[in-house]
């Protein structure tokens, strides 16, 4: 069964820039607790340039769809989060390749997300990053029928939480040490908005 | 927050219009990118060297672009590594057949965005070489973090590979000088004050009346610990302290940058000079040469940093040698 | 109020002695005076060169002390002017038998004490001259007024001076051509913030969260008007207005300063120099060169000034022509 | 009759000192309205010095004891206070020189020294510097009996006061224009001060 057509691909990163777009300030004063206050702003803009590049175009794939994606963050959000972000959307675009986007598909698809991401950011679950969101994803996703996927938002904010109390080892929040504990890490805050916005795309065309 | 700007979205543009704009006969850009290059770039048979970074470190760091100093500098949003089909643009513009260094500061978002521009040059044939500034001892250097970061010693860095470069020295030997002369540098800031990111609206953080923070780093990043304001001198003391604590500089001769972080009136850098040539003399330790100066910012961060960098014969010559550049000078 | 001083009373001294002690291969300092010299003042048949004024203007006026420009810099308590007894030891040090120019900025405070010191210098037998600068039209020049106050062109003059000092012309004949390129040089600035005078404890003036001084002195003196601050663009056009009001730039070449007045980053006063490059260029003003960075400063004051300076064929290349200072680069 | 000795020479300079530092602050801060905020700043230096000064040395005559607070002054305070104080005090010695300060001597000194100042600032009556009280205290010390001037003080007060309305025409308040009027020139203040202190000197002893 197709679980992700090309339209629910295009919508799933239309709402993840709404929602991105919408959070931005509340993204940014994360990163300026704990890093240096520009995820909002790199998303924010980067998002943006995803939906305007995806709306010119019409693609054959989801494939297609999400490379289109991965190379427009990499172009223009920057900083740690751009490379990481295009690394996830270009393993999955690569898993997906000529293939239809079923279940095994897709989580195939986010398992190599997550190696991707671990290894250009060298970071492991638990370290107070993104990679804590999308790995337990995965761990969620290798669990779960996929009817019980509509979860998947109650997962995400569970592990956004847990980085509040976590010491950063990796990325700018490390430099704080103690300091870091108390704050919800931003990059965790951004993927559960892109998987809140997975859900909800599947759930309205579902 | 009052800045002096246009449409907060084409700050970095505008900027790097302006730069160009001001500076015909030292720098271009290229076009559609966000690249500033030595007007006569790519130097054939050179090595090309490329730096760069966030914006918001002006003079930073088109400032260091000309004969004997960068090639190119890729320049970012506010803060933000720039991405990598830029510095991909930038190598290719630096490139004269010679390879290409990338003097990479050690945060995470530059090092992987360098890298994967590295990655897409290699592919189209270039070869490149990569060193990584980690001058700042307020972060612990441990492998099981992301180590120390990149400040202002990364200018000297700059200095080195880029008279090198001039001499004619080959890429694989320039990198192994510069990784040589990195293990020789440190640095330490402190903040006063903190600073806006346009977009964002509202400081980076905030400090008290009274409060200063020790260890801050360049993008308003938190350092050690935040502590009553105190005397020159004895801040001073506590940031050579630990610099010389990381990296024992006694009975040799060094090169010493006092770097303002963007509001620091250039009278107090000087009284901060004078305590750190003091210092220095009672510890035996001999300052070659001193700049004073705004030469890695934070926008309006009052504030400052010290970097000790230890010199060999072979780089105190080096650190002579000519250079045209805006904003280093010799 | 955050300074990174020790004592409130020794702040010019400390900062002496670490202008000194930081460059002590082009600057020395008269022993228990407050004058700064090239290291090898008096030049033995050349014209001296003396300017100065309070401090807190940095890097004005000891970055400017070198082969090519001045051989003394006289320093004041911030933002007063020193007194006639620290100028005459100036002027003793940078005569080297040709006669010395005193170039002073025109406040009534720096009139009166290099005058003083003129006639002191004179009775010792040293002969004298002496230039006004007045560049900044915020002020109206009116012979019932003090006139117009002296700012950031000042460095223009120094540097034309300096050079033909440089080349033997005689004492005369540089003040005779310093008059003529003062009254080619206009300026003006707007302050975003105020700065704090160290012994004061507080802002010289405040301006609300939203609002600018246009035309403002470098001693935070008021200027024209305050207005809700607006975008960059309308800023420079206001202050580029004022000035080609007060003297026709058009069908000219030009020399241009964007000097930040202590806290605004680089980063905004390229934006600045991007507009006055386009507003030059449309109205037929040809920017021959530009300098943009901190040249005369306020403390840690937010903003900027723009000078524009009218040349003609010799001063371009005067302008050109090698300088060794701190600050001043060509 | 002597109507000023060495010591009360001496006196008058060290009550000056402590007006001028006792209101130092107050001085800097009208001259923050109008000016650069220096003044109080100087002329509590200037007067620390004079009073260093003139306690280490054994004066011979009133023109002594003026000529080196004049000194002092001139190499001490700076800004446009310095020169303009310098040569009002070198003024009265030079008139003062070789004679005993009666009624005659200190009327003429004080002429002198309006000359003096207005000459070097260029500056007339009523363009709200000190030069308003100076030449005040001329024109009383003209019209009145020396038993009267006690009332010294109160004249310059009300000159003082009166420059509060007036629009500065020389100095750095004049680049206020309209905006200088509604303060109180800090000179003239500074002024005041000094007339003050002479005023209390010559009662205290007299
Ligand atoms: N080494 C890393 N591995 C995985 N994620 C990381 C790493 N470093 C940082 N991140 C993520 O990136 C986020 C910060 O992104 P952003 O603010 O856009 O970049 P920068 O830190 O360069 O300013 C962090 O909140 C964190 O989730
Ligand atoms: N041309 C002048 N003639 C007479 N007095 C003047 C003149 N200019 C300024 N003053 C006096 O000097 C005072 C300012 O002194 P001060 O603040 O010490 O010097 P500056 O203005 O150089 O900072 C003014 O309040 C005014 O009374
Ligand atoms: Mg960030
Ligand atoms: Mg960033
Ligand atoms: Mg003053
Ligand atoms: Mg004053």
């Amino acid at each position: 069964m197709i679980i992700l057509t090309v339209e629910q691909a295009v919508e799933w990163m239309k709402v993840t820039q709404q929602k991105v777009s919408a959070n931005k300030d509340l993204l940014t004063e994360l990163d300026q607790a704990i890093g240096d206050g520009d995820h909002g702003i790199n998303l924010d803009r980067g998002f943006r340039e995803v939906v305007a590049k995806i709306d010119d175009v019409t693609y054959d794939s989801v494939a297609d769809v999400l490379k289109s994606v991965a190379m427009t963050l990499m172009a223009k959000v920057g900083g740690a989060s751009g490379p990481l972000y295009g690394t996830a959307f270009l393993k999955m675009a690569t898993t997906m390749q000529g293939k239809e986007v079923d279940e095994v598909v897709f989580k195939e698809a986010v398992n190599k997300a997550v190696e991707g991401i671990k290894q250009r950011g060298k970071a492991a679950f638990g370290e107070k990053t993104l990679v804590d969101v999308w790995e337990q994803v995965a761990n969620f996703l290798k669990e779960e029928p996929v009817e019980d996927w509509g979860a998947l938002p109650e997962v995400c904010q569970a592990t956004m939480e847990d980085t509040r109390e976590m010491m950063a080892t990796k990325g700018r929040a490390s430099y704080l040490k103690e300091r870091s504990k108390g704050h919800v890490d931003p990059g965790s805050m951004s993927s559960y908005y892109i998987f809140e916005a997975l859900a909800e795309v599947r759930k309205s065309e579902g | 927050m009052k800045k002096i700007i246009n449409d907060v979205d084409a700050i970095v543009d505008e900027m790097i219009e302006g730069i160009v704009k001001s500076h015909p006969t030292i720098l271009k850009r290229l076009p559609n990118t966000t690249v500033i290059t030595r007007v006569d770039a790519p130097v054939q048979g050179k090595v090309g060297l490329v730096s760069g970074g966030g914006s918001g470190h002006e003079p930073a760091h088109a400032g260091y672009v000309g004969k004997g100093m960068l090639d190119a500098a890729v320049i970012g949003e506010v803060f933000t590594s720039p991405t990598p089909d830029q510095i991909l643009e930038a190598i290719k513009a630096a490139n004269g057949g010679a390879g290409v260094l990338l003097i990479i500061k050690n945060y995470t978002g530059d090092v992987l965005n360098f890298e994967m521009a590295k990655e897409l040059a290699e592919l189209e044939g270039i070869e490149v070489a990569e060193v990584i500034v980690n001058d700042d001892v307020a972060v612990e250097d441990s492998t099981f973090t992301t180590g120390r970061r990149g400040i202002a010693g990364t200018v000297f860095v700059h200095k080195i590979a880029g008279a090198l470069a001039e001499n004619g020295v080959s890429l694989t030997e320039i990198k192994e000088t510069c990784d040589n002369v990195i293990a020789n540098i440190r640095s330490m800031g402190v903040a006063l004050s903190s600073c806006t990111v346009p977009a964002a609206k509202k400081p980076s953080f905030q400090l008290e009346e009274s409060e200063i923070e020790i260890g801050i780093g360049i993008h308003g990043e938190p350092g050690i610990e935040r502590v009553a304001i105190q005397q020159a001198d004895d801040i001073v003391t506590t940031l050579i302290s630990k610099i010389q604590e990381d990296l024992d500089f006694t009975n040799s001769e060094i090169a010493v940058m006092i770097n303002g972080l963007g509001a620091t009136p250039e009278m107090e850098l000087y009284i901060v000079s004078k305590k750190v040539h003091e210092w220095a003399k009672s510890h035996n330790i001999h300052i070659i040469q001193s700049w004073v100066g705004e030469y890695m910012t934070s926008l309006e961060m009052a504030g400052f940093s010290i970097t000790f960098f230890k010199l060999n014969n072979e780089w105190k010559d080096l650190l002579k040698q000519d250079v045209a550049t805006l904003k280093f000078h010799v």
